[in-house]
């Protein structure tokens, strides 16, 4: 396999920002980690995940989508794209590499969405293998390998080296297109690190998480639960679970006066929000309780059963650490699971 | 009119010669009121005209005893004193000389005469 | 602490003083507490928990519960009594329908502390002498308790109980904190600094509003942000200005309101110091117009609700400090 | 910092009906000139206005803002004017806090008979405000006139 | 969709001539929801408030801007023409482009181009201007009126003539005031008493007039039309119903030395007195701080001598509330007290007096029987100067800044007087200005001067120095001769400054009025609502507005009656409908909004809501009385959540308003 010297990944990453724009995840002063646009000096962090997912890359929290000008009586409308720019996130761990296939089943069917697909043909992803899962971690109760991600290119790092695997042709090209500075590499050690990962893995206190009691069919049986306002209760209506979530997709449209013409945008909304899908009628959802229970059901019964069985989950866990009440799906699962 | 000479005696007294209301009760007031040739409210009103020259020629400068009669009893706040003083000021700048002596001070110590009056006259009437 | 808790939410279910008591209940880990209403010694037998990782402030809820049937028993922590009494000042709560029992407060701790200092697969905690065992899936870690304290507990302004019927443990007193050392140093920063300071703080916003879905002085029918009639309605911020106002409205809403709780802080996502807003106001209200605790009392007016004809012009702001 | 001689302020100034408005009003009459930069807003009493109308107002694209109101004491209303005072006093203060140049706020009493003052308090306050330049600490970039 | 028209108005050249009022309104038309923008020469005038509404009636606006002169000016006027024509008042918007623009910018270009975002600003605005009907509320059929001297008595008089009950109160024993104290009047030296006590007798004895004396306003709450006010009844230890006013008692009562307040302290009365003969009531009260009987218990003299039984040592102070629906404050003045001129030597010699103490010592009913005699040894003065402008016209550390403005006519008089009854005395008057503008007042002062032979001497006095001999050395500038004078005098008067009565500031608190610094009740309009206060349903009457003589005061007394009968003429008063009101599914009955109203008219409901989540609850919620709010807006800021909201001034208003100028 194709490596580089753990020590030489600045030399890398200045060579990849010379030609496109590199994301990676660095530290904060306050010891989360978020993605920061590559400048000299950038040091990548170790940190399990960002507080942000990887999604914004690609579904940003807010997203200007066409502009309108007033002349006197007369409305023009202008479209505001320009040529996207290619791009590279590197580091991507492998829930966040799934949460794009998730993504792209909502916003690359008919009908496409140009925004988020143009982002997606400029942006290459570049993931990273876990070596240190978190408490938090339930991503292989998705048939998610967290020592194996997907993404375009994936990287495995033993300690010393970072090894890189293309999946993908844009992978394989961006591969390509660093071969210069990659050498061939013995990866006996990176397969040592990868079996301790993979029995860290099989540890982890979520690992025995069952999706089984979830799905399309089990539609009436989950929305009836009595379970939902015991679990709802505590539940503040923040939109924090919705935020951090690399997987949520919700969006609102609004326009923004500016004094000389109208901004229209998009921006993430939250199942959460009292005024989550609120039309011209009222509210379909009216209480804390129904917006908390569609945001589960959405994620392991509608989505499911609108997406071949495939969840709205991808277990990275940062629900489970952000939630300021600690309410979280794998507590909803646990309570809704039929034994 | 010296305008000039006008804008220091204003700036020197701080007082503000428009607010006088020519009631006269500073020259009602006045204790050295026969000695002088110009009165209190005559030095306001002159300054206010410009018309210095004629108040720095005068010996009314040295009649006033500065007791602040005037300015205790304006009903203006206007401080005829201080103007007196002002123009007293220029006065001897303008002259150039001294009206006081090291030399002339031993002839006028005697056992009543406060330090600080000397020191202060001192002050007063020499460049 | 617990058990002694237990054992009295117990004795006031079954002798009928009360019908529900409100607490916390014990998650999937050891530090993921969630605040819950208990209505059985059955449930409260089996999920009831207060320990170092019981740091959220119930009183809020009391909003809702108090004014449900019965009498609901809270246990309140001090800071929490602050933020009860505000909210009966501001008639948002029943008082006759809330059985209060003050318990002791922290130093609690926040698992976010203990994450920050890269430990990961966290386990389990035990204090020993003041130094954390944390039990990881990585093998023992360790690290100083102080270093893993809530940050709202680090600042603690009052171990006093304000309002309660019943105490467990004993009260405390009103400590004398350092609780403006920040809110100080930032001050004295230039404004260069100080716009950098907060640029960088308020672009980490997620606008998830948490901060201000937690807050007990929080408590409109309707927020200013999320109403499309009042102007200012918004759900993300697409530029900087939008995250500047939603911070600076959001403080000033509960300026004079704010007891300085801290959840503000503790429950951001993002880590942005929330908390020194409101510290702001507080400390110029107390500088400006005399010592004022919100919840202290019930009675007091707000210091924006009164004025007094001798209060200092705002040209103060432009003649101290440093610009 | 790059200045601009041709920057020319835009100023919002919130004026209470009874005395500063009237004030405005009487600089007219006795044609007291202020900058054509100032543009008021007729508020009832001074207490009328909100924290959000001042920073709509940076965010709209105003560069300073001031508010004017009877002086202390003679408030129409009788005690509008000490409510303005502690809530402006407050905003402003934290508005410094955030490091907005404290020159671009501003609060007055202007009474209605002080046109003079209204008018060199308003040339006062545009000539800081230039000095200040462009708002960018508290602007909306989305507003920003191209 | 609105359909809002735009005029804009030239105002002759005042806004023509610096606005280019055609670009004006060619730059309005474009604004979206603009059917029409026109320009006019005079916009106020008949034919331009005609254009306004054939406008409104051809177009079917929805709104209008008129871009002219300050709303303060002319909004009524276009309101009123709206209306006539079917559009709700309320619809209009004024761009104030003359006092805020034309007036007082000088380039065109510049000029024009902020009338036209004054013109959008209002635009914006009107777009979300609200139809808004005014509230009624009704009007109590009763006036007070606060004080009981010559303004509050005509007054009085004028409203109960008008056919309205009026209490009038009154702080002294009886009314009568300043004037019950003047000897003769000025211009036409008529008696005082002959004119002002058939007044008295007539207030006392009109079945409209309820007269409250010795008593105090001790609170007012309410509004226009709907005041609610409590009268402190003084305790005056004598049964008012009982008391015949025989004046029996205080020939017995053996407490003789009591300073008499009515002759200025120059002679002595008893503890239980009438102020003077003809007091209306004529009632005797009893000094408590006098009173053997209510000090130590032992007397009783007055109740064993009254045949009527009126006498009532445990008499306690009475509290009564009564609703009015007009308010007349007629508190009057006082001279200032000359503590602070000792140059005059007012406090060490009892030769030197004030004007109001020589009223009093001329006058038939005061100590000396009419007979000018010298306080200190009953001689008669032969020479007597008059001092002018004590107090008054100076800096303000050293006393009032304004004109007392009746002190040159009085002095005028008295020295008339006394060189007509006493014609061997010398009288001198040092004056700064002698100020008579008024009907027959300079004629007035020239008789003086050239019928008397009073000595006008243009100065001041600068000293006056009371002498082993009794005479008094007067020192004062002749400022015309310029020389300084000494004068040994045996009388000197001094014409001490008037200021308010120092009741008049909390009385002012209590009425939500304003006052000026020297404490003067602030009229609506200095030139337009004289006798009105900014405070609907409060006048002003007589010298609590400012220094007034007689004439003037009685002139002011009937006006402000004229105003009081014209609001308690109308069955309900219209209330301003740009006032407060919350939106009860926001409030959250917080309280806040309660806290910083000035008027009360916010008050909490418990009222039952459907919630959000199909349930119904009973929420608290501000509830805004909109007859007792103004409109202050005070309460908008203090509401966290919106809720509070303004008529005519929303937070979307003043937004929009805002966007437009920012733009």
């Amino acid at each position: 396999m194709l490596k580089i010297a753990k020590n030489r990944l600045n030399e890398l990453f200045a060579a990849i920002a010379e030609k496109q724009t590199l994301y990676i995840p660095v530290d904060r002063e306050d010891g989360a980690a978020e993605y920061r646009k590559w400048e000299n000096g950038c040091e990548m962090s170790g940190a399990l995940n960002t507080v942000r997912s990887a999604k914004d890359f690609f579904f940003p929290q807010t997203e200007n989508l066409v502009d309108f000008k007033m002349e006197g009586k007369n409305i023009e409308v202008i479209d505001i794209r320009k040529e996207s720019e290619d791009f590279v996130i590197f580091g991507v761990k492998a829930c966040d590499a799934r949460s794009f296939t998730i993504l792209d089943k909502v916003f690359l069917v008919d009908p496409v969405d140009s925004y988020y697909k143009t982002r997606r043909d400029h942006g290459t992803v570049v993931t990273m293998a876990c070596t240190r899962p978190s408490e938090t971690c339930f991503c292989g109760v998705f048939g998610i390998d967290a020592t194996a991600p997907e993404g375009d290119a994936a990287c495995f790092s033993d300690g010393e080296n970072i090894f890189f695997k293309a999946n993908t042709e844009k992978g394989q090209a961006f591969i390509d297109s660093i071969s210069s500075m990659l050498e061939e590499g013995d990866t006996a050690k990176l397969d040592e690190v990868q079996a301790k990962t993979k029995s860290i893995l099989e540890k982890l206190p979520l690992a025995n998480l069952s999706t089984d009691s979830f799905g399309g069919a089990r539609l009436k049986e989950h929305f009836n639960s009595d379970k939902w306002g015991e679990l709802s209760e505590a539940c503040l209506g923040c939109g924090t679970c919705t935020f951090v979530c690399p997987t949520c997709q919700c969006y609102d449209i609004k326009d923004f006066n500016t004094g000389h013409g109208i901004k229209r945008f998009r921006c993430w909304d939250s199942c959460m929000y009292s005024d989550f899908t609120k039309m011209a009628h009222g509210n379909p959802r009216l209480t804390q309780l129904e917006r908390f229970r569609q945001r589960f059901m959405h994620k392991l019964v509608y989505f499911p059963a609108n997406n071949e069985g495939e969840f709205g989950c991808v277990g990275c866990g940062r629900c489970l650490s952000k939630c300021p009440i600690s309410m979280n799906i794998v507590k909803v699962m646990k309570a809704l699971e039929v034994k | 009119m010296d305008k000039n000479l006008k804008e220091q005696i204003l700036r020197a007294s701080g007082v503000n010669v428009l607010k006088c209301m020519r009631c006269g009760k500073c020259s009602g007031t006045c204790p050295s009121y026969d000695e002088m040739e110009y009165h209190p409210h005559q030095f306001v009103y002159m300054v206010e005209k410009g018309d210095i020259e004629k108040l720095m020629n005068s010996a009314s400068l040295y009649k006033c005893l500065t007791c602040f009669a005037c300015v205790e009893r304006c009903p203006r706040n206007v401080e005829p004193a201080k103007v007196v003083e002002a123009v007293r000021l220029a006065a001897i700048r303008q002259q150039g000389n001294n009206h006081l002596t090291p030399a002339m001070i031993p002839d006028m110590i005697d056992e009543d005469i406060p330090q600080q009056a000397l020191v202060t006259a001192f002050r007063k009437y020499t460049k | 602490m617990q058990e002694a808790m237990i054992k009295r939410a117990k004795e006031l279910l079954a002798d009928g003083t009360v019908n529900r008591v409100i607490g916390w209940k014990k998650g999937e880990f050891f530090y993921d507490i969630t605040p819950a209403v208990f209505e059985t010694a059955e449930e409260i037998d089996a999920d009831f928990v207060f320990d170092d990782f019981t740091s959220a402030n119930v009183s809020k809820y009391l909003v809702k519960e108090s004014k449900k049937e019965g009498k609901i028993l809270a246990f309140l922590k001090p800071c929490d009594t602050y933020s009860f009494n505000q909210l009966i000042k501001e008639h948002r709560v029943v008082r006759e329908n809330v059985y209060i029992i003050g318990v002791p407060g922290g130093p609690k701790l926040d698992i976010e502390k203990i994450k920050a200092k890269g430990i990961t697969g966290v386990l389990g905690v035990k204090n020993e002498n003041f130094t954390l065992k944390i039990d990881t899936l990585y093998g023992e870690e360790t690290m100083p308790f102080y270093e893993a304290i809530c940050g709202k507990c680090a600042d603690c302004k009052s171990k006093k109980h304000v309002i309660y019927d019943e105490l467990i443990g004993e009260d405390g007193d009103v400590l004398d904190s350092n609780r403006f050392d920040m809110v100080e140093k930032l001050e004295n920063m230039t404004a260069q600094e100080r716009f950098e300071f907060w640029r960088e703080q308020l672009s980490k916003c997620i606008r998830c509003n948490a901060c201000r879905n937690v807050c007990p002085a929080c408590t409109c029918e309707k927020c200013v942000f999320d109403n499309p009639n009042s102007g200012v309605e918004n759900k993300a911020a697409s530029d900087s200005f939008e995250e500047n106002m939603f911070h600076i409205i959001r403080a000033f809403h509960v300026a004079g309101r704010c007891t300085d709780c801290g959840e503000c802080s503790r429950v951001c996502p993002q880590n942005i110091p929330l908390h020194l807003l409101n510290r702001k106001f507080i400390k110029d209200i107390n500088a400006l117009y005399g010592e004022y605790q919100a919840g202290a009392d019930t009675t007091s007016r707000a210091p924006l609700n009164t004025y007094d004809t001798e209060d200092c012009e705002p040209s103060i702001v432009h003649e101290r400090g440093v610009e | 910092m790059q200045v601009n001689n041709n920057f020319e302020p835009v100023i919002v100034a919130f004026c209470c009906n009874w005395c500063s408005y009237a004030g405005a009003d009487l600089s007219g009459t006795n044609r007291l000139n202020y900058p054509t930069n100032v543009k008021i807003i007729r508020v009832p009493c001074s207490c009328r206005v909100n924290p959000m109308f001042i920073l709509r107002a940076f965010q709209k694209g105003a560069d300073g803002v001031i508010i004017c109101g009877c002086h202390p004491g003679d408030c129409h209303y009788t005690s509008g004017n000490y409510f303005t005072r502690r809530r402006i006093t407050l905003l402003y203060s934290m508005l410094d806090f955030l490091g907005i140049e404290r020159n671009r706020t501003r609060l007055e009493w202007v009474s209605a008979a002080e046109g003079a003052k209204f008018a060199a308090t308003m040339q006062q306050f545009t000539e800081d405000v230039r000095k200040l330049g462009p708002n960018r600490r508290l602007e909306d970039l989305r507003c920003r006139k191209q | 969709m609105q359909r809002i028209g735009v005029f804009v108005c030239h105002c002759g050249t005042n806004i023509a001539a610096t606005v280019d009022v055609k670009a004006v309104a060619e730059a309005l038309g474009h604004e979206p929801g603009v059917v029409i923008s026109q320009d006019y020469q005079y916009m106020c005038s008949e034919s331009g408030q005609n254009l306004v509404k054939d406008a409104i009636k051809e177009h079917n606006l929805t709104g209008i801007v008129i871009c002219s002169c300050s709303p303060r000016m002319h909004e009524n006027t276009f309101r009123k023409a709206a209306a006539s024509v079917g559009l709700n008042p309320y619809l209009v918007e004024i761009a104030n482009i003359r006092e805020q623009c034309s007036w007082i910018h000088k380039e065109i270009a510049t000029a024009t181009e902020k009338a036209i975002i004054l013109g959008k600003a209002a635009v914006a605005k009107v777009h979300l201007n609200a139809p808004l009907t005014a509230g009624e509320s009704p009007v109590v059929k009763r006036a007070l009126v606060i004080g009981g001297g010559i303004a509050g008595i005509q007054t009085a008089l004028d409203i109960a003539e008008a056919g309205f009950d009026v209490d009038i109160v009154e702080k002294e024993p009886t009314i009568g005031g300043k004037m019950a104290q003047i000897d003769k009047t000025f211009p036409t030296l008529d008696c005082a008493a002959c004119i002002l006590t058939p007044k008295m007798v007539e207030c006392s004895q009109n079945e409209k007039i309820h007269i409250h004396s010795f008593s105090e306003v001790s609170d007012v709450k309410g509004f226009v039309g709907n005041f609610t006010v409590t009268i402190k009844k003084k305790a005056r230890f004598v049964d008012e119903t009982k008391c015949t006013g025989c004046g029996l008692c205080t020939e017995k009562c053996p407490m003789k030395k009591v300073p008499n307040e009515f002759n200025m302290g120059l002679d002595n009365r008893t503890a239980i007195y009438i102020p003077f003969a003809q007091a209306v009531p004529k009632v005797a009260t009893i000094d408590p701080n006098h009173c053997m009987m209510l000090k130590t218990g032992k007397c009783g003299v007055c109740s064993k001598v009254c045949s009527v039984g009126a006498i009532d040592y445990k008499q306690q102070d009475q509290f009564i509330e009564e609703k009015y629906g007009a308010i007349v404050v007629a508190t009057g003045f006082n001279p200032i007290k000359l503590d602070k001129y000792d140059e005059f030597a007012y406090n060490q010699c009892a030769d030197v007096v004030t004007s109001l103490e020589l009223e009093r010592l001329m006058n038939a009913a005061g100590p000396n029987g009419g007979t000018l005699l010298r306080p200190s040894d009953k001689t008669h003065p032969h020479k007597i100067v008059f001092v002018q402008c004590v107090g008054s016209r100076c800096d303000d550390s050293k006393g009032k800044p304004y004109c007392s403005k009746i002190c040159c006519m009085y002095t005028a008089k008295h020295a008339m007087l006394i060189r007509e009854k006493y014609p061997d005395t010398e009288v001198y008057v040092f004056y700064i200005d002698v100020r008579t503008p008024g009907k027959n007042f300079d004629e007035f002062y020239r008789r003086a001067v050239e019928q008397y032979n009073v000595h006008y001497i243009k100065g001041m006095v600068g000293k006056v120095t009371p002498k082993s001999d009794g005479k008094i050395d007067v020192q004062a500038s002749d400022l015309l001769s310029n020389e300084q004078l000494h004068i040994d005098a045996d009388l000197v008067v001094l014409a001490a400054a008037i200021e308010p009565d120092k009741t008049a500031r909390p009385l002012a608190t209590m009425l939500t009025t304003q006052m000026d610094t020297n404490d003067f009740f602030t009229e609506a309009h200095p030139k337009l609502r004289p006798v009105e206060s900014a405070t609907a349903g409060i006048f002003l009457s007589g010298a609590c507005q400012g220094p007034k003589d007689i004439p003037e005061t009685v002139a002011q007394g009937s006006a402000a009656a004229a105003k009081a009968i014209g609001l308690l003429c109308k069955n309900s008063i219209t209330c301003n409908p740009c006032v407060a009101h919350s939106d009860e599914l926001m409030c959250n009955g917080c309280s806040s909004c309660e806290k910083v109203c000035p008027y009360g008219a916010i008050t909490y409901i418990d009222k039952e809501f459907r919630m959000p989540d199909r349930t119904t609850a009973i929420r608290r919620v501000a509830s805004v009385n909109p007859a007792v709010c103004q409109g202050c807006g005070a309460c908008t800021v203090a509401c966290p959540s919106g809720a509070m909201d303004l008529n005519g001034f929303s937070n979307s208003q003043i937004m929009a308003e805002v966007d437009a100028i920012c733009k």
